[in-house]
């Protein structure tokens, strides 16, 4: 079996994390050290941390980058640049470093705290600062960057076009400066610390984040009106839509509260523009309300809850995938409706658009699940997928006499009448109603119309979309949402190993695919339910739905640490099976 | 105004009121109709919004679009609606409860975000779906509802004032009991350019019968009205004792409404991703 | 096995249903008929329904006396009075005759609806109008009630007293009318129907609705401070509540939605006061996000949540059990709580004075889920018991010089200072805090509390309290809340027809006691989990906490029609066993 | 207030403050304390209570009993605590977006109940913590936020107005950059007995550098205020630049709280049940 310092990260790519105080522009190198290493035909992540200051607090950056996809961190990092030693201990937790790890640093900033020196990291001096205080305006993280670029196996040429293109908006006068304060950096030790053969210069490469990924989605999806009221980590996804979607001649409200935001879609998307909110834990909570209109007028709208740590207020620039409880049951009455999840930044475009197509096709609600560790982290990866099929709305444009909105048919959809439509007006309800949308309390209708909210789920095709399964063997892996990268990182350690696992990364997770899931189980001597909350959501989940063994596992741990690959290879070690 | 009018009946539905009989609400429902006959309003081209309580049910009484969302959410729903559509004429309809109660954020920014709607709120002064408590609108002392047996002893909420505070450029109180009045004011409602607000004294009978007393109480307002003074027709607000009926403010701000010519194509935005 | 007509409601007490349109007065006929059975020592239930209109619309009184405790309705109606026959359709749902039923009307109420002549029912006239308009505002409802009494074999002198009693507040005038007219109705037809010996006058009798158990509970409970806005059917808890606190000396603030009464009762239970809202399925939609709050900063509070047709506005006016999901998983974020359910509306008083205590003790958010069949309906019971135990809040009266709110303890319960003790100033959050109740956003403290927050519940020790279990034998049926009156009827029911059956009433939903509840499934052949819901909200979550077998079967019927013991014994009969 | 005072770093905790440095949250922390120390306020009675926002991040940093509720619900959170606890000086606190934005509903109706609370909104016009973006003080064209990239295009929100026409009786605004003043204004706030209203400019360094211009732009009130007069306190504020600070409107009204003696046992009350 495997064990942690075989599968240490240096085997497949290579890990960076860039500390420094407030100001010290670690995510600004961060992000010019992804784009060069995308330059360079790399693929990567870079996720970022920072203090509970808004602003000006200690941050870091954690990237890694490989020839090949980048799922998730690694279990240690390869490299730490340290900028200074300000609050460094905050970042120790999600910075595992070894005796393999190589720490960059100023003699300059003082001594190295004992934490660091005690896991036998080599420590290689720089003087950033004597460096950068000869430019005028110097900047350390420029000169640091530059030595780390040499730790990493990055080529000059390619670090100052990152550096051109990630710098270009704040005037000639830094990027030229910044550039030569690189030079520095680069020029000063030689020695390389691996070399990953560069693949070269890719085609069809994509640097975004999760995100924008989103965003990207919905309006692939058709999504052309929003409404939101900001919250972290989910604003970022609105302010890339705003601007877009009015260049797509669409808008975006900004709301006075989540209240508002919801019930904003669920008039817009009455009106017949396919709509979208964006929000997390606390805003979700806000609009279960309304989010139970959409579902019993069906009118589609869907809800990207960017997930951080709960619950109440919590943790809010963490990340965490506790939410999956109040997307699944947390409406009152009984409510099924859809609730999915991108598996990675790269499928968070294709997820988002499902997600918006399958709401507006089957009429209800569409949750989409992402977590800060997805929205926020930026990636390098190959173009991603999209949804091939074009899924719409069934409207109906000349209805005849005796139009019924809510007309029992046989797959439950019932085609809906826009405002405008001559002959076509109904009232939408949120009232229980009958088949024509009137309001009736009668025990008959009720019946009729939930069946019809049920079924037209239950018994819609979904494919094999509903989640990524990989690999073969007798040991399985279940898991969802961006968890897929680090139990797929898993597999692939396993693999190289010679052990075999299956993967099952659940894409739809309402409603469930049982029987599929079942059959993709069919044979599998030990389960295990990864996922990233403290409760094991899923794991109870699946065993609601009858769709789990007695003798699957669970493993939850819950946030602000990310999943690592050793923890999920230490629970599948023979002497932790049953 | 002079194009030969449609029937009031034909803007009615076949949907029977659950109304009791008696209930200020059929004669709001009434000038509605009216309204949307004298302006040839076509109906497939309105869509008439609500919350939640027996006012907010009006929407499946008229035959054109309607939306019956939640309880005081009616003007979300209307501004999503009326965002994304434009050419649609938006009405939203309500009561006390549902519109200054648990609706109140909305109205406040409904108000500042004037965009081109209806807002009629159906005021009589309690919370009449759910059996008679006290609404923000009730006097402190009214004390027969359960659950504030010596009254809310709060001050009235005063419709029109937090209207003009939070910047709404139309302001109306009508009264059920004077339908033609109220479909006058009505029509001037639709026809104004943005947010129009529209307080309707209608009586509750079953759970405010002394109501019915408001027929010797309602009078027009005096004053040289409508006004296009912002402190004119705060001082007229401020005296008035709520039973005076008339438009009070009417001016044009400019109307919140997003329209974006499309520009470009989904593809060309996918440009910035590309390395 | 049994069958339906033999197991029809007259065996077992008597059941009446009186209808009739808007101010016809069915509703305080069928309270005056209560009353007077209560008088002569029956025991009984009584339930409304009413049509869609505000007031004025038709409305049902239906009751069930007898001289054993009455859990339920029963199959069939042994006695409609029909006060007149419009709108009679919308109660043909819900009063189920059969040849064995008599049907009292008044001929001059015109020609009685083919739906009732086809069931088969004895038909037996008497002129209402004519007696009732024979004396000055004399009114029908009276007269039929008087020939009702006959048919029911009530005694007039208890009929009398209850007039008096519930007419008391109309004034003489009213009563001496309603007296004649009431003689009038009793001596036109001197055949009774069924004679059940009247047990006499009984001591220690109680005559209480749900709504009014719920808020007597909380009283007990230690209630003292309630924030709420009026909902269907919460309210009249609020109404029963308001005038009642005061005179305690305390207080009832009605707020201007349910995100105020939910913080209100946060804010004032932070101040030391045991505080509770009332509400229904959208208003609880509105406090999730508040109750998260009260969770993570541990702040007590607790709020009954009246059920009705969801989702969404649904059916306000009628019953389901269909909030289960929602109360249990509402909340975003890990956050585990209390959820109760009143068994009966005698039980309501203690589950709603426990579930307060038990907030109070552990520090947590207590949801207690009642619904509008419970909570509308008028019971006349052997006086209820109350919770044994007092439990209270740990109050740190004197802290010393490092006084840590979320301290860790051996029971996970931290003693809380009050505003006003001098040297215990901390500020409750609801981020993620540490010991002391310092924001953090480091893994350990959030795991820490995560841990805290769980296991002080799953560690409590909640005693035999968590269910009540009756029977012995191979099958059991599983239920909870209010669904336990007519499980307990099904049981009974088996029982005289010699067949065992064991009933596991949950009325502790979470935590869930899984070791106990399999403890008490231990030798069972068949089980059935019961509920008044779409979902099978129950049945999914017991399987996801491991509790049930594969083989249990569900039994899920949504509102608003109640759940008749015929369906539930049909469930269990051998060839739907499997 | 001739008592000798204690210090106002007495009143200060042993948190540090997450705000980036220059915030003027600083000021109006600074300025609470020193309010404190003046009215020699006993700690442990003084419990303050916040949103969430930067600006609610506050009760944390003042050591007394503090409240750190969720955003938007400060004031009913306040509300409660006050009705339960009435011996306790309760003091409110957060930001624009917290009160206006999400919070509007509960500000209108604190104002209307009027009980015996302080409400301090540090005003920056912005989303301080969610980085930037337009809260409904937020003049309509600015556009630094990619979620409104041409500004809002809706007129500020008008605090001081709304507050008097929801019924507040005392409002005022300071600036974070006048200490001494804001100090006196906070100090007449907490004496005002009943709903006291205090606006503070109090500028986001990060996300509005502009407002360091501020200072330029601030100055008192020229009228002679505070007025007990509704009238001109409306004409005040509807002539105000939004840049003039001062107590405008001072007037006691009666003030709500509920204190009821216990009458009865709870035994009593149960024999409505005995049949
Ligand atoms: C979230 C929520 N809370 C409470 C209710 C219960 N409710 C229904 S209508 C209503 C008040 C209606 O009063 P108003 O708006 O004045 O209308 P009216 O019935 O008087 O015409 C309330 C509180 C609800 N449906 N939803
Ligand atoms: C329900 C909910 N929605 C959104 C947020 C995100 N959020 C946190 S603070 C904030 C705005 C804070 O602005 P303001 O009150 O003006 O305070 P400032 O930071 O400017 O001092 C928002 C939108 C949240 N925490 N909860
Ligand atoms: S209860 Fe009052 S408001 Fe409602 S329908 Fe009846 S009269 Fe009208
Ligand atoms: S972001 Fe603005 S409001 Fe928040 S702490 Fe920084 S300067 Fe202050
Ligand atoms: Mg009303
Ligand atoms: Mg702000």
């Amino acid at each position: 079996m495997n064990n942690d310092s075989q599968a240490s990260a240096s085997d497949d790519g290579f890990s960076v994390a860039i500390t420094g105080s407030g100001g010290s522009g670690a995510v600004t190198a961060g992000r010019i050290l992804l784009e060069a290493a995308a330059q360079c035909g790399f693929q990567g992540l870079m996720t970022r941390s920072a203090g509970p200051q808004i602003r000006g607090g200690e941050s870091a950056a954690m990237i890694r980058f490989s020839p090949d996809p980048v799922a998730c961190m690694g279990d240690e990092y390869d490299l730490l640049v340290a900028l200074d030693w300000l609050n460094i201990e905050r970042f120790a937790d999600e910075i595992p470093l070894s005796a393999k790890s190589l720490i960059l640093c100023d003699p300059a900033a003082g001594e190295i705290p004992a934490l660091l020196r005690s896991n036998g990291a080599e420590i290689r001096e720089v003087p950033f600062k004597v460096f950068a205080s000869g430019l005028p305006e110097g900047r350390l993280n420029m000169v640091a960057l530059g030595a780390a670029a040499v730790v990493c196996g990055l080529e000059l040429s390619a670090m100052e076009a990152s550096v051109r293109q990630v710098l270009q908006g704040k005037g000639e006068q830094v990027v030229e400066t910044a550039l030569r304060a690189l030079g520095l950096g680069y020029n000063h030790d030689h020695r390389p610390r691996i070399t990953i053969p560069s693949p070269g210069r890719q085609d069809n490469r994509w640097s975004i984040t999760g995100n924008q990924a989103c965003g990207l989605g919905a309006l692939l999806g058709g999504v052309r009106f929003v409404a939101a009221y900001p919250i972290t980590p989910a604003s970022e996804i609105l302010e890339w839509l705003a601007p877009r979607l009015e260049k797509l001649g669409g808008s975006l409200l900004q709301a006075e509260d989540e209240l508002a935001s919801i019930n904003m879609i669920i008039g817009a998307s009455f009106g017949g523009v396919p709509s979208l909110t964006a929000t997390s834990g606390p805003g979700l909570s806000l609009m279960v309300e309304g989010l139970g209109l959409a579902l019993v007028s069906e009118t589609p709208v869907t809800v990207i809850n960017v997930m951080r740590g709960g619950p109440s207020t919590g943790i809010p620039t963490k990340s965490e995938q506790s939410d999956l409880n109040i997307a699944l049951y947390g409406l009152h009455g009984d409510a099924p409706h859809l609730v999915l999840a991108p598996l990675s930044i790269r499928d968070a475009v294709f997820t988002t658009q499902w997600a918006v197509q399958l709401a507006e096709h089957l009429q209800t609600i569409s949750l989409v699940l992402s977590d800060q560790s997805l929205g926020q982290s930026q990636a390098i990866i190959e173009a991603p997928p999209r949804c091939k099929q074009s899924l719409q709305r069934a409207v109906e444009r000349s209805p005849g006499g005796d139009y019924r909105r809510y007309q029992l048919t046989q797959d439950n959809i019932s085609a809906m009448t826009l405002p405008g439509t001559p002959g076509g007006m109904y009232t939408a309800d949120g009232l229980e109603h009958n088949t024509r949308g009137t309001p009736s309390s009668m025990a008959a209708d009720h019946r009729e119309q939930l069946n019809k909210r049920l079924r037209k789920l239950e018994k819609y095709d979904f494919g094999d979309d509903w989640a990524e399964i990989e690999g073969e063997g007798e040991q399985c892996i279940i898991t969802w949402g961006s968890s897929a990268g680090v139990v797929k990182e898993v597999a692939r350690r396993l693999r190289q190993q010679g052990e075999e696992a299956r993967v099952i990364a659940l894409r739809l997770l309402a409603p469930l695919r049982r029987q599929r899931l079942r059959q993709a189980l069919e044979g599998m001597r030990k389960i295990l339910v990864v996922e990233q909350n403290h409760g094991g959501q899923l794991f109870h989940y699946l065993h609601a739905q009858g769709a789990l063994p007695p003798s699957a596992q669970s493993l939850a741990q819950p946030g602000p640490l990310p999943l690592r690959p050793g923890r999920i290879l230490r629970a599948l070690e023979p002497e932790n099976r049953r | 105004m002079a194009v030969p009018a449609p029937k009031a009946k034909n803007y009615k539905s076949d949907i029977k009121p659950v109304w009791c009989p008696g209930c200020g609400h059929f004669a709001v429902l009434a000038a509605l109709t009216k309204a949307m006959a004298h302006l040839g309003l076509i109906k497939e081209n309105v869509a008439v919004v609500s919350g939640i309580g027996c006012s907010s049910r009006l929407p499946a009484y008229i035959d054109s679009y309607g939306f019956h969302g939640i309880h005081g959410r009616a003007l979300a729903a209307a501004s999503g609606l009326k965002a994304a559509r434009p050419d649609l004429t938006v009405i939203v309809a309500g009561g006390d409860g549902d519109g200054f109660s648990i609706g109140g954020n909305h109205f406040l920014h409904a108000c500042r975000r004037n965009m081109d709607m209806t807002y009629i709120v159906m005021d009589n002064e309690v919370y009449g779906m759910t059996k008679g408590q006290a609404s923000p609108t009730t006097r402190p002392t009214w004390s027969d509802s359960k659950m504030t047996p010596h009254g809310t002893g709060i001050p009235r909420f005063n419709p029109a004032a937090i209207a003009l505070a939070a910047g709404a450029g139309f302001i109306a109180r009508g009264y059920a009991g004077e339908p033609s009045e109220l479909t006058r004011l009505l029509v001037e409602a639709i026809q104004h350019p943005g947010f129009a607000f529209v307080q309707v004294l209608s009586g509750c009978v079953t759970f405010r019968p002394d109501q019915r007393g408001w027929k010797e109480l309602v009078h027009p307002f005096i004053d040289d009205l409508p006004t296009e003074d912002r402190t004119k027709a705060a001082q007229i607000i401020q005296a008035d004792d709520g039973k005076a009926t008339g438009v009070i403010y009417a001016v044009r701000f400019p109307v919140w409404q997003p329209e974006n010519p499309k520009e470009v194509e989904l593809s060309d935005l996918e440009e910035e991703f590309h390395r």
